[in-house]
């Protein structure tokens, strides 16, 4: 039984890495979607067989808990998801001719590869190894993001990689650091490494050396959480790459990124004489929360619109997990999920729509309920849920941050709700402009599937009525952890 | 025996299948038809079971939780006799309201915008006033928010109802933050959003301040509230009129509910200043409501400001009642909690009546501004009766149930002297002065309203094409005048029915009225005051009766016809008529210079010259200007000084990241 | 028996009433007259008035509607009932619990109302400058009303007009800064809700200067005689709740028997001639004063009505 | 360990610190990229010298890796972008030399402070040479961050990246050490190459990193 479940694990691994080595080798566009397709259905699979499965126990680099098990199905099925929205999207791609069909097996194999590297990020249980799977997702993003080859494509990609390979050095020196802490400990060798050694071990870390790390692990893994003033590839990565990348920064990079973070946080508040990464967090929570809110009011770019929207989202859920306490954290990681699809179907929604208008300009939007209602209606309701309004998951979430915050601090409360509601203006002024009024921009039929979206906005949906017993017991048991 | 509760919970189940059924078919030719008409019945069923609880047990309390919403607290649902009194208002007026859409609906434009979401919107009410723990109240509560806003969006190729929707929305969101904070704070750090057990822990007293100013600015953003209103206005006309209707004259109270169940609930014993908040922000409400409506030359939106008007005097009469339930004067507070409740209903009766009224004269000419009716009591001669019933009601003249309500609120104030603290011995008098100011300015507003819309000459061609409307609307519109006599010269029949909410909120209730002889209402006692409608009515009745009779007997019967008396000149033209604004002109040059800082600049030509003379008016919106204006302002600055980080070199982004890391360093090095 | 008994003194007041209306009229008419060293017409003029209106036809513009019509009886009847209800020779009477003083207030309230309207029925512009004038005046008038009832029902405890005025007649009153201040209100407002001068000139046909015969402009024959008789009601309206109130001498409950309510009667017809004089002195010494100092006039009222309300919640002894 | 060691592995480290001081101070392209080839050469000797001390043996590849790949073939590499660019001119510094140089001494004691907070259980060697390495990464930053230039900027990150392999190497018995180094290797190899790709595709007119700047998107 642990052998097949250990298969699951490696399955989620291999299952990525070796689509990746044949769509490389693949010459026709539509096969290499459909294989994409079909590899991505299947790593979701075997994601979701680690729930029938009992679970192997943690080895030196692979591991799988209460934690990362909610991250990886998430990843793998929001990964397919968007496989799909992709093969639908990409076909318009060759047709306008912005991309090639050498640029496409690239493409696909990246997209194997990326999705390779969150999962291995995810289930591993060695800091090196993670750091080494992060780096992989984002350098593979990168080259993603610069695929249109276009002036600002490439100008958006080299500012994520100098950004982004800062951040790596300063994320490789934290974890060099909390090898340093672990080492007198634990002993020299990989042992010093694994996560579920260190959080046994922790309290008997030197705390100085702790503080240090972990500052150096939060701007490092915080710039490709997009946490403001780390933020600055985020939004121009979002808008110049390809719609379906941008779903995935979105939806899971991020993820990946704050995964990272929330491992190093359990890592400290298992050592009470280190730094509270509390505080650390609230506050750039909260800088990113209101940085972001006032961004989004001066944006002509739909889909940086949504980007500067993700890291508001970041804001706020670093913010619950800085805050602590079973109800924050539960709140946070709710949130967290439900960000990850309901961003990932706007997204799938703004790409068509910027195919059908043949624009990414806000201004050039207009009255799409009217002139493409499917679509129209799928960005109100994403926009909706995404401000946070009911009856759709995300208000669940904020319900839970606010009013236990106003509860705890109350000065905290009241920027977090003055950025919430900046926040919420500026996505209604830009809602009303694009999906109501006389309609302008481009008037042809969509040819996409709706299926990725509509399901999306459909789990959100029912999360914000009705959550499951399992998940519940979960995130508690995780907020319970991240104390 | 399946709970009563769960039992009206069907009805916003079966609401919103109908809404999603609508959503398919919208498009579809008897969609129209078959929307209302479900709704009507539901929410007619609604009703039955709720008159059918309240006949049967009023007393009784009946709960439910459902395995939904927040995980460890579940959907929790009550009924008890507060939520069964706005359970009656909300489907009464559901009901009424889908009579008259099952007519005014087929002059709908985009029917697939409008039918969807009204089913939803009345579900939201219902669930609203259903819900017993935070997180259902909240939910349902933006909920109704959001299905009212796609409402008040059903005609969005208007610039002007798109701006109202957004701020319609910003501020119901605003609205829903105060109240979640405020359940934050009654929720305590342990998260205990149930409404039970908010019940049960009282919070201290700078928490208990703190929610009821929450309260206020949450309760009072969806009431409208001053200076929270500035949406209500333009959101209300916005929608389709009997939308309008079911937001200014069931959602206000729906708002007011959730203040009730709140202050009066969960908050246990308030404190005396609470009644002079609430009290002052009533009075100020109702005076400041009245006089926009007095300068409006739209006819929706005079309407909805007057809903501004009547909410200051419900939420003046409810701040009474806390102050006299904060000096333990139970029948005193019962007086005022009354007289409260019954302004709900009678408002909910007649604003819903003025709006379909409003409506009719829409689908019949087009028309929204008053300066282009005129006549209309010639061409639709039952709307426009109808609609004299709903003025006379609003304007708080018996025996309507508009003045039954007013009259109680006065009686109530009437008992403040005997409350022990200075403020309130002070402040009672003024903002009886201002209601009954609030009062009288009413009755000009819909002297206004009526005459220069119904009477007088027609001032533009539209007038002369206008036909009376449909059936249905025309039912619906009666049933409510009906209602609104009724209430005014039965008021008997309400108060007793009010009792069950007054003694589980208050401890006390009012003397049964029903004992008393004719009929006749005696809050205290008859020594001391008492109010007879029915009597009234009937001598008004009689000795009208008796007068026609005796000149028809006796006087000379010759009538001629002639034109009228135009100072020498002939048939003056309909222009030279007074219009809306002119007709306000005297009481704007007495309150306009300090509510709305109003300007009449004249420019007269030289003699001889030939050139019109002109009249200038310039008015502001005072609240708008102070409140609104410098934080549109303050964001507008911030905004434009934050975007230049959009555009920085990546060498800037770099010495970002670094600085912070070097000030994230120094922290820690100066860590202790 | 007694029932009967209480019916017919009811009976009785209603007719007097309206019989007294008209001869209120035409002695104010005489004295001033008389003040101006005019013969004046006779005292029974107002009845000669009102029959000839009634004999003359009825001259309607063409786009009058039926509410132009109505509106007389619903005038003449809210003002009856309103005058039927205050106190004059006797307190207590069968339907004085029907209403209280805020009701009569409100009964005035509605006739106005539809005075209003009616004014702009015809669509001319007189009757739009009357009633826009009239609810001007009103907006301020019917406040002051109402807090000068306040403060009355301090008093007495009431707002029962029986109890009101009995409670008066009573030694425990005394003499009382609010209750001053409340009478030089209930003057001022009583001045402009009858439209006499300085508010309105009752006699003037100049329309730039006309409120109350503005609205009425149009108006000719039997409805005309309607609401003329309805505004000389109010007039007796308003004097006989000055003297039932501030001069409740002579005043008894109406179960005391027919000796007592002679005496009312007779104390009755005594305040109201007094009252009648003062008002005709006054009307001749003072000139009418522009529409737009109107509402000066009547925030004055209006202030001093609420001062007398506000010491009286501060405290009842003063 | 006898103290001779220690001495030696302090006085590499140390030197380290010195040169990334010597990078602030330098205004020219040419002599920056010449520094920068010290700056590998000692890095080299120092992680060579932790393989001899720790007789970890895979750490000599990581030694090579920096002697081979970071003294000589990169900056021979760079030295020809410069060529071909011709910007052999003087780096435009973006704030001047005194300056720099004081807030570069202001980071090492930062980092010094900050270290020896560290409790000395942890072995001093490491915490000495993290100190190092700390103050080494800083000033990397600082080079990025003072520089317009983008070959300076990858310089600045090199020696940024330098400072990682001292601290890596430091750490007794760290897994990964070699494949870090040469992913960071590669890492470095696709900076450069893209600062060279943008020059050869006519893209930018110059490698000024301001240029690669001048669209935001949303450019008014």
């Amino acid at each position: 039984m642990t052998g097949f479940s250990f298969d699951a694990v490696a399955a989620i691994l291999f299952i990525p890495a070796g689509a990746a080595a044949v769509l490389a080798t693949m010459p026709n566009y539509r096969m290499t979607a459909a294989v994409n397709v079909a590899a991505s259905l299947l790593t979701l699979l075997a994601a979701l067989s680690l729930f029938v499965t009992e679970r192997p126990a943690p080895g030196q680099y692979l591991l799988i808990d209460d934690l990362n098990i909610v991250f990886i199905v998430l990843n793998t099925f929001v990964g397919f998801t968007t496989s799909v929205f992709s093969a639908s999207y990409i076909g318009h791609e060759l047709e306008t001719g912005r991309l090639t069909a050498p640029n496409l097996r690239f493409y696909h194999a990246m997209y194997q590869i990326m999705m390779f590297g969150m999962n291995l990020a995810f289930v591993s249980n060695n800091i090196g190894l993670m750091w080494v799977a992060v780096e992989l997702a984002t350098l593979t993003t990168v080259l993603m993001v610069g695929i249109y080859r276009t002036h600002e494509a490439l100008e958006a990609a080299w500012k994520y990689f100098i950004l982004g390979s800062v951040g790596i050095a300063l994320a490789l020196f934290g974890t060099i650091l909390v090898y340093m802490a672990a080492q007198p400990v634990v002993g020299e060798g990989t042992n010093a490494m694994v996560w579920s050694v260190l959080i046994e071990k922790a309290a008997h870390f030197d705390p100085a050396l702790l503080s240090v790390a972990f500052i150096f692990l939060l701007l490092g893994y915080g710039t490709k959480v997009g946490l403001a003033p780390l933020h600055a590839w985020l939004p121009d990565a979002h808008a110049e790459g390809p719609t379906p990348i941008s779903a995935v920064l979105s939806g899971l990079l991020l993820n990946v990124a704050l995964y990272a973070v929330l491992r190093f946080k359990l890592l400290l508040a298992a050592n009470p004489q280190a730094i509270g990464p509390g505080p650390l967090m609230v506050t750039m929570g909260l800088t990113s929360l209101i940085f972001a809110a006032f961004m989004l009011y001066r944006r002509r770019d739909i889909k940086r619109l949504f980007a500067y929207s993700s890291i508001e989202h970041m804001g706020i859920i670093v913010f619950a997990f800085g805050m602590g306490g079973p109800l924050a954290n539960f709140a946070g990681l709710l949130h967290m999920v439900m960000h990850s699809l309901t961003k990932s179907a706007i997204f799938f929604a703004v790409g068509h729509i910027a195919q059908v208008k043949g624009t990414q300009k806000i201004s050039e939007i207009r009255g799409l309920t009217e002139s493409h209602p499917g679509l129209g209606w799928a960005l109100v309701i994403g926009v909706v849920a995404i401000a946070g309004l009911p009856p759709l998951g995300i208000f669940m979430s904020e319900f839970l941050v606010v009013s236990s915050t106003f509860a705890r601090h109350p000065w905290l409360a009241i920027p977090l709700v003055f950025g919430l509601l900046i926040a919420f203006g500026a996505l209604l002024l830009r809602l009303t402009g694009v999906a109501f009024g006389e309609p302008r921009g481009g008037m042809a039929p969509v040819e996409a599937s709706y299926v990725p979206m509509y399901s999306h906005l459909a789990l959100v949906f029912a999360a914000g009525i009705y959550l499951p017993a399992p998940l519940v017991a979960w995130f508690q048991h995780v907020a319970g952890i991240l104390g | 025996m399946i709970s009563t509760v769960a039992l009206l919970l069907c009805g916003p189940a079966a609401l919103l299948g109908t809404a999603i059924l609508a959503a398919a078919a919208s498009r579809h030719a008897a969609a129209t038809r078959l929307v209302y008409g479900a709704a009507l019945v539901i929410s007619a069923a609604l009703l039955v079971t709720v008159a059918g609880h309240l006949a049967g047990n009023p007393g009784e309390v009946s709960a439910i939780t459902l395995p939904l919403g927040l995980p460890w607290t579940g959907a929790r649902f009550r009924l008890d006799g507060l939520s069964a009194f706005f359970l009656v208002v909300v489907n009464l007026g559901g009901a009424i309201t889908s009579l008259y859409g099952l007519g005014y609906g087929r002059h709908e434009s985009a029917p697939h915008r409008v039918l969807p979401f009204y089913p939803a919107f009345l579900a939201g009410m219902n669930l609203v006033v259903l819900a017993n723990d935070a997180f259902s109240f909240l939910l349902s509560w933006e909920f109704m928010s959001l299905a009212s806003w796609a409402l008040v969006m059903a005609h969005h190729r208007d610039e002007a109802n798109r701006r109202a929707g957004t701020i319609y929305l910003v501020m119901a969101s605003f609205g829903t933050m105060a109240l979640l904070l405020a359940f934050g704070l009654l929720a305590g750090p342990a998260g205990t959003y149930a409404f039970d057990a908010m019940r049960t822990a009282h919070p201290d007293r700078f928490a208990a301040g703190a929610v009821l100013v929450l309260m206020l600015l949450g309760a009072g953003s969806k009431a409208g509230l001053v200076p929270l209103h500035a949406w209500l206005p333009l959101a209300h006309p916005a929608a389709p009129s009997h939308v309008s209707a079911l937001m200014s004259g069931i959602m206000t109270k729906v708002a007011i509910y959730g203040f009730i169940r709140v202050v009066f609930d969960l908050l246990g014993e308030p404190a005396w200043w609470s009644g002079i908040a609430v009290l002052l922000i009533g009075g100020v409400t109702a005076v400041l409501g009245i006089l926009h409506a007095l300068m409006e030359k739209d006819l929706k939106r005079l309407l909805a400001y007057s809903t501004i008007e009547n909410i200051g005097v419900i939420f003046a009469s409810l701040g009474l009642a806390l102050a006299f339930k904060a000096n333990a004067m139970p029948s005193a507070a019962a007086l005022a909690f009354t007289a409260a409740l019954f302004h709900v209903l009678n408002h909910s009766f007649f604003k819903s009546l003025l709006f379909f009224g409003a409506g009719a004269v829409l689908s019949a000419t087009g028309e929204r501004d008053m300066e282009k009716l005129g006549g209309l009591i010639h061409r639709l001669p039952v709307t426009s009766f109808v609609f004299l019933v709903g003025c006379v009601s609003i304007s708080a003249l018996p025996p309507f149930n508009g003045f039954a309500s007013e009259w109680l609120v006065f009686q109530a104030i009437l008992l403040s002297p005997e409350l022990p603290q200075w403020g309130l011995k002070v402040i009672v008098p003024a903002v009886g002065g201002m209601l009954a100011l609030s009062a009288a300015l009413a009755a000009a507003c819909f002297v206004k309203a009526f005459g220069i819309t119904f009477l007088g000459r027609a001032r533009s061609a539209a007038v002369e094409r206008a036909h009376e409307v449909d059936r249905w609307s025309l039912a619906a519109m009666a049933v409510l005048a009906t209602f609104c006599l009724l209430a005014g010269i039965l008021p008997g029949f309400v108060i007793d029915g009010l009792s069950p909410v007054t003694l589980s909120l208050i401890g006390d209730r009012m003397p049964v009225q029903m004992a008393e002889p004719w009929l006749s209402i005696v809050p205290i006692a008859e020594s001391r005051s008492s109010y007879n409608g029915l009597l009234v009515f009937v001598f008004i009745a009689i000795s009208a009766s008796l007068a026609a009779f005796f000149i028809h007997r006796f006087a000379s019967h010759a009538l001629r016809r002639g034109i009228a008396w135009g100072c020498g000149f002939a048939d003056a033209v309909p222009a030279a008529q007074y219009t809306a604004v002119s007709f306000a002109q005297p009481i704007r040059r007495v309150f306009g210079g300090f509510a709305f800082r109003a300007r009449e600049t004249v420019e007269m030509p030289a003699p001889g010259a030939l050139e019109p003379a002109r009249l200038k008016v310039d008015m502001h919106d005072v609240t708008w200007e102070i409140f609104y204006q410098p934080i549109t302002g303050a964001i507008d600055f911030a905004t434009e000084r934050l975007n230049h980080l959009q555009f920085l070199t990546i060498r800037r982004y770099l010495t970002l990241v670094f600085l912070y890391l070097v000030i994230l360093l120094l922290v820690l090095a100066l860590w202790p | 028996m007694a029932v009967i008994f209480d019916l017919a003194v009811q009976g009785a007041q209603m007719l007097s009433v309206l019989l007294l209306a008209p001869l209120l009229i035409g002695f104010v008419r005489k004295v001033k007259a008389r003040l101006v060293r005019r013969q004046g017409p006779s005292v029974i003029q107002p009845y000669r008035d009102l029959v000839r209106l009634m004999r003359k036809e009825v001259v309607l513009a063409d786009n009058a509607s039926w509410l132009f019509r109505v509106t007389p009886y619903l005038i003449f009847a809210a003002t009856w009932v309103a005058a039927a209800l205050v106190p004059t020779f006797a307190t207590g009477l069968e339907f004085s619990w029907a209403a209280d003083l805020i009701v009569i207030v409100a009964l005035l309230g509605s006739a106005r109302f539809f005075q209003a309207l009616a004014g702009m029925d015809v669509g001319t512009s007189f009757g739009g400058i009357g009633a826009s004038r009239e609810v001007m005046i009103a907006s301020l008038a019917e406040p002051a009303m109402l807090l000068i009832v306040f403060s009355l029902a301090l008093v007495a405890g009431a707002t029962q007009l029986s109890t009101v005025a009995a409670f008066m007649g009573s030694p425990q009153v005394g003499l009382r800064v609010s209750l001053g201040m409340s009478l030089i209100a209930l003057v001022m407002v009583a001045v402009a809700e009858n439209a006499r001068i300085p508010v309105d000139n009752p006699a003037t046909h100049l329309e730039l200067t006309m409120v109350h015969e503005a609205m009425i402009l149009e108006y000719s024959g039997r409805h005309l005689a309607m609401i003329e008789l309805a505004s000389f009601l109010k007039l007796l309206l308003y004097m006989s709740l000055i003297s039932c109130v501030f001069l409740p001498w002579g005043l008894e409950s109406a179960a005391t028997g027919p000796r007592s309510l002679a005496i009312g009667a007779a104390a009755y017809l005594g305040k109201l001639a007094v009252l009648a004089i003062l008002l005709a002195v006054f009307e001749t010494a003072v000139a009418k004063m522009r529409v737009f100092r109107v509402p000066d006039f009547l925030g004055a009222a209006l202030m001093l009505a609420l001062l007398g309300t506000l010491l009286l919640f501060v405290s009842r002894s003063l | 360990m006898s103290g001779l060691t220690f001495d030696i592995a302090h006085l590499l480290a140390g030197s380290l610190v010195l040169i990334s001081f010597m990078m602030l101070y330098q205004d020219r392209l040419f002599a920056l990229i010449n520094v920068f080839a010290l700056h590998a050469v000692v890095l080299a000797l120092s992680v060579a010298w932790q393989a001899y001390i720790q007789d970890a043996h895979h750490l000599y590849i990581t030694a090579g890796i920096a002697l081979v790949f970071k003294a000589i073939v990169i900056p021979v590499g760079l030295h020809r972008i410069i060529q071909r660019l011709g910007i052999h001119r003087d780096i435009e510094t973006a704030v001047g030399i005194g300056p720099t140089m004081l807030a570069g001494i202001g980071l090492v004691t930062l980092s010094m402070v900050l270290m020896l907070r560290v409790t000395p259980e942890a072995d001093p060697l490491a915490r000495e040479d993290l100190a190092f390495a700390l103050s080494i990464i800083l000033l990397g930053l600082l080079v990025m961050v003072t520089r317009r230039n983008a070959v300076s900027q990858v310089v600045g990150f090199m020696s940024l990246e330098n400072g990682l392999v001292l601290a890596a190497t430091g750490a007794k018995g760290m897994p990964l050490v070699v494949e870090i180094s040469v992913a960071f290797s590669i890492l470095i190899a696709f900076i450069v190459i893209g600062v060279f790709l943008f020059r050869i595709r006519e893209r930018f007119d110059s490698v000024d990193v301001g240029a690669l700047d001048d669209y935001r998107g949303e450019r008014r």
